[in-house]
């Protein structure tokens, strides 16, 4: 395959971008045409991508004499993949979008956002080096921070985005100087040399190294949403529906699983063991569990899928961070899946959210099964894959990932576990509140079938959320996620557990749920705390206002007060009251100045004759 | 002896303050006369009677002349154009003067060697003696001294334009130089004077033309 | 003869009375006459030293006398000009009370 | 030919002068400076360097040489970066009628000033020039300024005095103990300055051109400067004049090497002291331009980052990412803050004040003058693709180059990490002033706002573009800085930054070589 077409698939997009954004803004139809076009050629070179052989291309981008830092593309079994699902998800939330967003009069600016998410995440996947991956990091950050806050008009909208925009800053902050640490140790940032580099670390403190795998984590930590910087995410629920779907459940979030695989993939899984690997999976099982609780109290359906994604992006972390044989291949498996599935869900939820005429809480809706019935069956697939149910695809990748807890960490397998349980525990209690039963709201009540525009994106992705688990499937779109390290039988006490919190999760989820109208849970102390978050946000929100804010306010006061009035305007004042003074004598009075002349006379007779 | 001293530094003294206190600037002027007059005259009990004389003449004729005539051109003579000083001021200028007074007067009695003593005129007279000279033509200096009056005028001449010789009678660094550039002054004075005076009156014509 | 004090104190009391002419009066000609005053308050002031300090032969130091003659010279040059700046002056602003002379004025 | 960058602006004044409409000669004179500029920086691109310089004045008895030409990549890129904000500069802003000749005559004369200073080749030019651009600066503060001009025209005149006096001791005495006469850079590299000497000129010069640049803690000068002053000059000094005192810290820093390294922990402390400090002061701003006045003043410690990692190193070519990051940098920074200045100026015009609490949702009234100022702001912030990032990223790379794995972090290090703090305060107070004007609900001064004309919107775009024409291909300035120096000792090379290969996997860079050191 020529290099052109490697090429155009990072730049197709940002051509399409600029272009809306800079020519098109007037003329939305041809930009959505555009945008939509270049998406659905950066998913058909993908595909032919897959039958490429690896290799990596490169342009110098800043030389500073010896030094270079290069934009390449690294094409590869793991990139490849990445590609299909950034692609693939990407095409067809450009499709969801032509309907949902039809009314939209910024639909240009939207469209050209998701064409610089879809160059920025491409960017990611393909980066040859940390630096180019650091740049399209902060890219993607950015369309984040565009497409959130698409309705800025709104003030939750734009606070949301600066808020993700914000979080993500600090992950990149621990990321860039864990780049900057790697890159002192292993002596290169191109993913290919790295390996050639494992001869440094032995020489280097492993404490080192393992410093600089977590500070590269930070990255993750923000992008992905870990716990504690997990607050963005809920709240980027602000931004469309179907950028939720596209950014903040199947790509962008992952892509702090992706680099963390990609860095295991390059430098060698001997840098995630000792304490780095066991942190970053401990944050991930943290992460999967606090986020399943919440999720189980939330009454907005986003933000009960946006827990879910935190959560899932949880097991894949901690899957990561095991550092055992496969784990890592199965938490990019989950990853996988997940994207199929999440993106189903969330557009479903979006679908269901259009038809609801924007309504979004969950308690306001129910019925709807009887009023769109093509929705409601996509949705409960995508909600059957998330909650692991065979042989929907969510189901390999969970097993691979209980396997691999269990296999290293027994702890965080019990974690696991409970997380299991909770998922399909609140799947079903959205399911069931907002789908079945009776209407409870104007909107719910006066829902009707979603058009066939937004249909076929949801039939397709459930179609990928039922077949993408299978071997031949996973095989051709992602040969480097897939290692089935064994087989599910009954035997298997893993299989066994798993299947029975399943069970568990679900039968309680209907026992508490079937035919209410108001949740019966939401007295309780335990599940009030469930419903605030844990109050994150509150504390965050007081170590801002004390740290960042106080600081800023003392610290320009005393700026403003010592720099700026004693030390500067002081001397500013003495010159101008010295110069005023001079200016008051200088009266032009005649006898004035005699009189000051005579006085300085009998002055100077004194101090020379009579003051010594 | 003193009694000419004192009379006489009372007429200036006086002159001095009625100078000052007169209102109309006529009688300042008359009475600045009699100050310099009596001023003139403690200038020749010190044997100063060169400097005496042209006090008088310069001071006493030519300034007040010049002062007089112009109070007249510019018709200041009315006393009603006087205007009383604040009483801030009349107290500043009386103190400051006052104590440069007190302050002198402390100084004064550090000063040493009052006494005051006749001019040894014939003695002197042999300094000026010059042996390469016939003794009868010698200069006029030596033949006033012998008659024990006091030259003063040669003397003065002789500090001004110092010696032919190295007769080291006078201690003098020669004054040439400086009376040409005094003549200079004069000059650039009178020029500017002239030019003071002239009455400009191209400004009602309009603005310059260049 | 009076002593060399007395005639210092008659030139400092002299300098003192024009001075405090200067200083009080209003009318720019009558202080010009008590500047002229001063100055002759410090030709006293030359000749006496020049009387008291005499050289090796007795005589007075005939210096301090010319110096004076310089003086008078000079006073003389300035009382002109300074007569010609004031009638300038009173063509231009119809006064001679430095009270109202304040262009000058920072 | 090089003494056309300074003959242009002279003309231009010289024409106002006699009559010229102001407005029309100022544009002219700066668009045929920006030609000149481009078109030495493609000569010198290309290799051609021989008569670029014009022949040195030569004062025998002591032999002086002084000249003007491009000394190295340093100063084309610097003079480019003058003609480029001169060139928007004088399309920005606008005065009362009567005002309009000293305003243009001003303009051209600081950016005289400031090509002048970039394009000496000796001490003494070098200096004369920067003077000659402060005195309109000052003027123009003190009569055209907005709100307390006159007080905030004497401290600015206060501070940059002081500056200047103590940086004219550091270069007196960089010469006298130089040995040498001439004041020629080429003639003073040659020379060596003894080892007892060497602190003391490197503090002078470090407070001296510090104070230009508004090192912390003399800092205070300049954001209530550049807030008052009227826009073409706040663009052209935080642009490009401020830049001075960092080109010559760089351009001097190869005389006393030594000297600088003993002073290396002050470097270090007062940079985080721009970068902490006045970062939070600048997040405690209420008034927009205030905000970025001080976060103009921020930025520079990033520059001065990239001089610290300089110091640490040595020498050029011990660490030869930090010039080139800090040069970068500062050719970013100056464009942005040029932008940013200029779009302040519109955004007052258009709603009367810049009172962040009195605005809000700006967006949808003037999507264009929000599309332009989210671009500068998002690059002042460091977005990819536009130049800040590259030139920051460079400036990171660079205080790490020095690190050696195994032993702890050394102070340059632990400043870089800070300075990567300084990121996140940075976005704070760039997104939240963004968020305070353009979005959210709309604020009470925004209903009769309109948007950019054409006219206010072309020195904006002009800037915009030379921000993502860098940003993208960096390598068209760094370029420039290849063979510096030693012009022509090797045959130079045009840099095809753009051409892409296929690189068999490339080797290792040779970081044993560095780490020997």
């Amino acid at each position: 395959m020529p290099e052109f077409f490697s090429w155009s698939i990072l730049l197709l997009p940002l051509c399409s971008a600029a272009v809306i954004q800079l020519l098109l803004r007037e003329m939305a139809g041809i930009a959505v045409r555009m945008s939509v076009g270049s998406a659905a050629t950066t998913f058909v070179i993908a595909l032919v991508m897959l039958g490429s052989e690896d290799r990596t291309l490169a342009v110098q981008w800043a030389t500073a004499g010896s030094f270079h830092i290069e934009i390449g593309l690294i094409i590869d079994d793991l990139s490849r993949g990445m590609m299909i699902v950034v692609t693939g998800v990407g095409l067809l939330v450009h499709l969801f979008s032509l309907a949902y967003m039809k009314e939209d009069e910024a639909r240009a600016r939207y469209f050209a956002g998701l064409s610089i998410f879809m160059f920025s995440m491409t960017g990611i996947v393909l980066a040859s080096n940390f630096i180019m991956m650091f740049i399209f990091w902060e890219l993607v950050g950015f369309s984040s921070y565009l497409l959130i806050g698409h309705w800025f008009q709104k003030n939750s909208a734009a606070e949301a985005a600066k808020k993700a925009f914000l979080v993500n800053r600090i992950g990149d902050f621990g990321f860039m100087i864990g780049i900057l640490m790697l890159w002192g140790i292993l002596g290169t940032f191109a993913f290919r040399e790295m390996s050639e580099s494992t001869t440094v670390i032995a020489q280097n403190s492993s404490t080192l190294t393992g410093i600089a795998v977590l500070l590269v984590f930070c990255g993750a930590l923000g992008k992905s949403a870990q716990v504690p910087l997990h607050v963005w995410l809920p709240d980027a629920m602000e931004g469309p529906t179907p950028v939720s779907a596209l950014i903040h459940a199947a790509t962008m979030v992952a892509a702090g699983v992706y680099m963390l695989f990609r860095l295991q993939l390059s430098a060698g899984i001997e840098i995630f063991e000792g304490f780095a690997g066991t942190t970053i999976a401990w944050i991930g099982g943290i992460t999967s569990l606090l986020a399943a609780l919440m999720a189980t109290q939330q009454d907005d359906i986003k933000r009960v899928l946006a827990y879910s994604t935190l959560s899932q992006l949880g097991y894949m972390v901690m899957a990561v961070g095991l550092a055992g044989e496969h784990s890592a291949e199965a938490g990019m498996f989950h990853l996988y899946t997940h994207a199929w599935f999440k993106a189903l869900l969330f557009l479903g939820s979006g679908a269901v959210i259009y038809a609801c005429h924007h309504e979004q809480n969950i308690w306001k809706m129910g019925g709807l099964f009887q009023r769109m019935r093509k929705t409601t069956v996509t949705f409960a697939v995508g909600t059957a894959a998330l909650m692991a149910i065979y042989p929907l695809s969510g189901f390999w990748s969970k097993e691979q990932i209980l396997e691999a807890a269990h296999h290293d960490q027994p702890v965080l397998f019990w974690l696991a576990i409970i997380v299991a349980t909770l998922t399909p525990f609140y799947m079903t209690r959205l399911f069931i509140v907002a789908f079945l039963g009776k209407g409870r709201g104007h909107g719910a009540q006066a829902a009707k079938e979603v058009p066939p525009l937004m249909l076929y994106p949801l039939f397709a992705l459930s179609c990928m959320a039922v077949i993408a688990g299978f071997t031949p499937v996973a095989e051709t779109l992602s040969p480097a996620f897939h290692h089935p390290s064994h087989s599910f039988s009954l035997a298997n006490p893993v299989f066994l557990i798993s299947l029975a919190a399943l069970l568990v999760g679900i039968g309680s989820g209907i026992l508490v749920y079937r035919g209410r109208d108001a949740d019966p849970l939401e007295g309780n102390t335990i599940f009030k705390i469930f419903r605030n978050k844990f109050y994150f946000d509150e504390v965050y929100l007081v170590l801002v206002r004390v740290f960042q804010n106080a600081v800023a306010i003392v610290v320009h006061f005393l700026d403003d007060f010592i720099i700026g009035n004693l030390l500067v305007g002081g001397l500013v004042r003495t010159a101008s009251g010295v110069g005023n003074l001079f200016r008051k004598l200088q009266s032009g009075n005649l006898q004035g100045y005699a009189f000051l002349f005579g006085a300085g006379i009998i002055l100077i007779i004194y101090l020379t004759v009579f003051a010594r | 002896m003193p009694v000419f001293f004192y009379a006489f530094a009372a007429v200036s003294v006086i002159g001095a303050i009625a100078l000052v206190c007169f209102r109309n600037p006529v009688s300042s002027a008359i009475s600045m006369v009699g100050s310099f007059v009596g001023l003139a005259a403690l200038f020749i009990g010190l044997n100063a009677y060169f400097v005496g004389i042209i006090q008088i003449l310069v001071y006493a004729g030519a300034i007040m002349v010049l002062f007089l005539f112009i109070i007249m051109l510019l018709d200041l003579k009315a006393p009603s154009a006087f205007k009383r000083s604040s009483p801030l001021i009349l107290v500043g200028g009386l103190i400051i003067p006052f104590s440069f007074v007190i302050q002198l007067s402390t100084v004064l009695s550090e000063v040493r060697g009052g006494d005051p003593k006749a001019l040894p005129l014939q003695d002197a007279a042999e300094s000026f003696y010059d042996h390469e000279r016939d003794p009868d033509n010698q200069s006029e200096i030596y033949n006033s001294l012998q008659k024990k009056s006091l030259p003063d005028v040669n003397l003065i001449g002789l500090t001004l334009f110092g010696h032919k010789g190295d007769n080291a009678s006078i201690r003098t660094p020669g004054y040439n130089f400086p009376l040409q550039i005094i003549g200079v002054l004069l000059l650039v004075a009178t020029v500017g004077v002239v030019a003071l005076s002239l009455k400009r009156k191209q400004s009602k014509s309009g603005g310059p033309e260049s | 003869m009076a002593s060399l004090q007395e005639y210092l104190f008659i030139s400092g009391l002299l300098f003192a009375i024009g001075l405090a002419g200067v200083l009080i009066r209003r009318n720019i000609i009558v202080i010009f006459m008590c500047l002229e005053l001063m100055l002759s308050a410090a030709n006293l002031t030359l000749v006496a030293f020049s009387r008291f300090n005499t050289g090796e032969n007795g005589l007075p130091d005939y210096n301090g006398q010319v110096l004076v003659f310089f003086i008078i010279t000079v006073a003389a040059a300035e009382v002109a000009v300074g007569l010609a700046i004031i009638v300038a002056l009173y063509r231009a602003r119809q006064t001679v009370d430095v009270k109202e002379l304040t262009s000058m004025r920072g | 030919m090089t003494a056309c960058l300074l003959l242009i602006p002279l003309i231009g004044v010289i024409a106002i002068l006699r009559g010229r409409d102001p407005g029309a000669t100022a544009r002219l004179a700066t668009a045929l400076m920006l030609a000149t500029g481009i078109l030495l920086a493609g000569l010198w691109a290309m290799g051609i360097r021989d008569g670029l310089s014009i022949a040195p004045v030569v004062l025998s008895k002591p032999e002086i040489r002084l000249g003007l030409g491009l000394y190295d990549g340093m100063s084309v890129i610097m003079m480019l970066l003058s003609v480029v904000v001169a060139f928007a500069a004088a399309r920005t802003g606008s005065c009362k009628k009567r005002h309009e000749s000293l305003w243009n005559i001003s303009l051209l004369l600081v950016a005289a000033g400031a090509v002048g200073a970039f394009i000496s080749t000796d001490l003494f030019f070098f200096y004369a020039f920067h003077e000659l651009a402060l005195v309109p600066t000052f003027l123009m503060i003190g009569i055209l300024g907005r709100g307390e001009r006159k007080i905030i025209a004497w401290k600015a005149t206060i501070y940059l005095a002081f500056g200047s006096i103590v940086l004219l001791a550091g270069l007196l005495w960089l010469t006298a103990a130089s040995g040498t006469s001439s004041l020629a850079f080429e003639d003073l590299l040659k020379t060596s300055i003894p080892a007892e000497d060497q602190p003391g000129i490197a503090l002078f010069l470090i407070i001296g051109f510090g104070t230009l640049v508004s090192l912390f803690p003399f800092h205070s000068w300049a954001a209530p400067t550049y807030a008052s002053a009227p826009a073409p000059i706040s663009m052209l000094h935080a642009g490009v004049l401020k830049k001075f005192g960092l080109y010559g810290l760089l351009r001097l820093h190869p005389l006393v090497p030594e000297g600088m390294s003993h002073w290396l922990n002050l470097v270090i402390v007062l940079l985080i002291g721009n970068i902490l400090w006045v970062g939070f002061v600048t997040i405690n701003q209420k008034r927009l331009d205030l905000m970025l006045g001080n976060s103009s003043v921020m930025h520079m410690g990033y520059i001065f980052l990239a001089f610290a990692a300089l110091i640490e190193a040595g020498a050029q070519t011990e660490n030869p990412v930090a010039m080139p990051a800090a040069i970068l940098l500062m050719f970013a920074h100056g464009v942005t803050i040029a932008m940013l200045f200029g779009l302040t100026d519109r955004l007052e015009k258009k709603t009367g004040t810049l009172d962040l609490r009195n605005l809000g949702g700006l967006a949808s009234h003037t999507p264009k003058l929000a599309f332009l100022f989210g671009l500068a702001a998002m690059a002042s912030i460091g977005l990819p693709g536009l130049a800040n990032f590259a030139g920051e990223v460079m400036v990171f790379i660079a205080g790490f180059k020095g690190w050696q794995a195994g032993s702890g972090l050394g102070s340059v290090q632990i400043a870089t990490i800070i300075a990567l703090w300084g990121l996140v305060i940075s976005a704070v107070y760039m997104l939240r002033a963004y968020r305070r004007t353009f979005q959210g609900p709309g604020g009470s001064h925004i209903e009769n706002a309109e948007d950019l004309s054409s006219k206010d919107r072309r020195p904006a775009i002009f800037l915009a573009f030379v921000l993502v024409i860098v940003g993208l291909f960096p390598n068209l300035l760094l370029g420039l800085l290849e063979n510096s120096g030693s012009g022509a000792s090797e045959p130079s090379e045009v840099q095809k930054p753009l051409e892409p290969a296929l690189l068999p996997d490339p080797k290792p860079q040779p970081r044993q070589a560095m780490l020997a050191n």
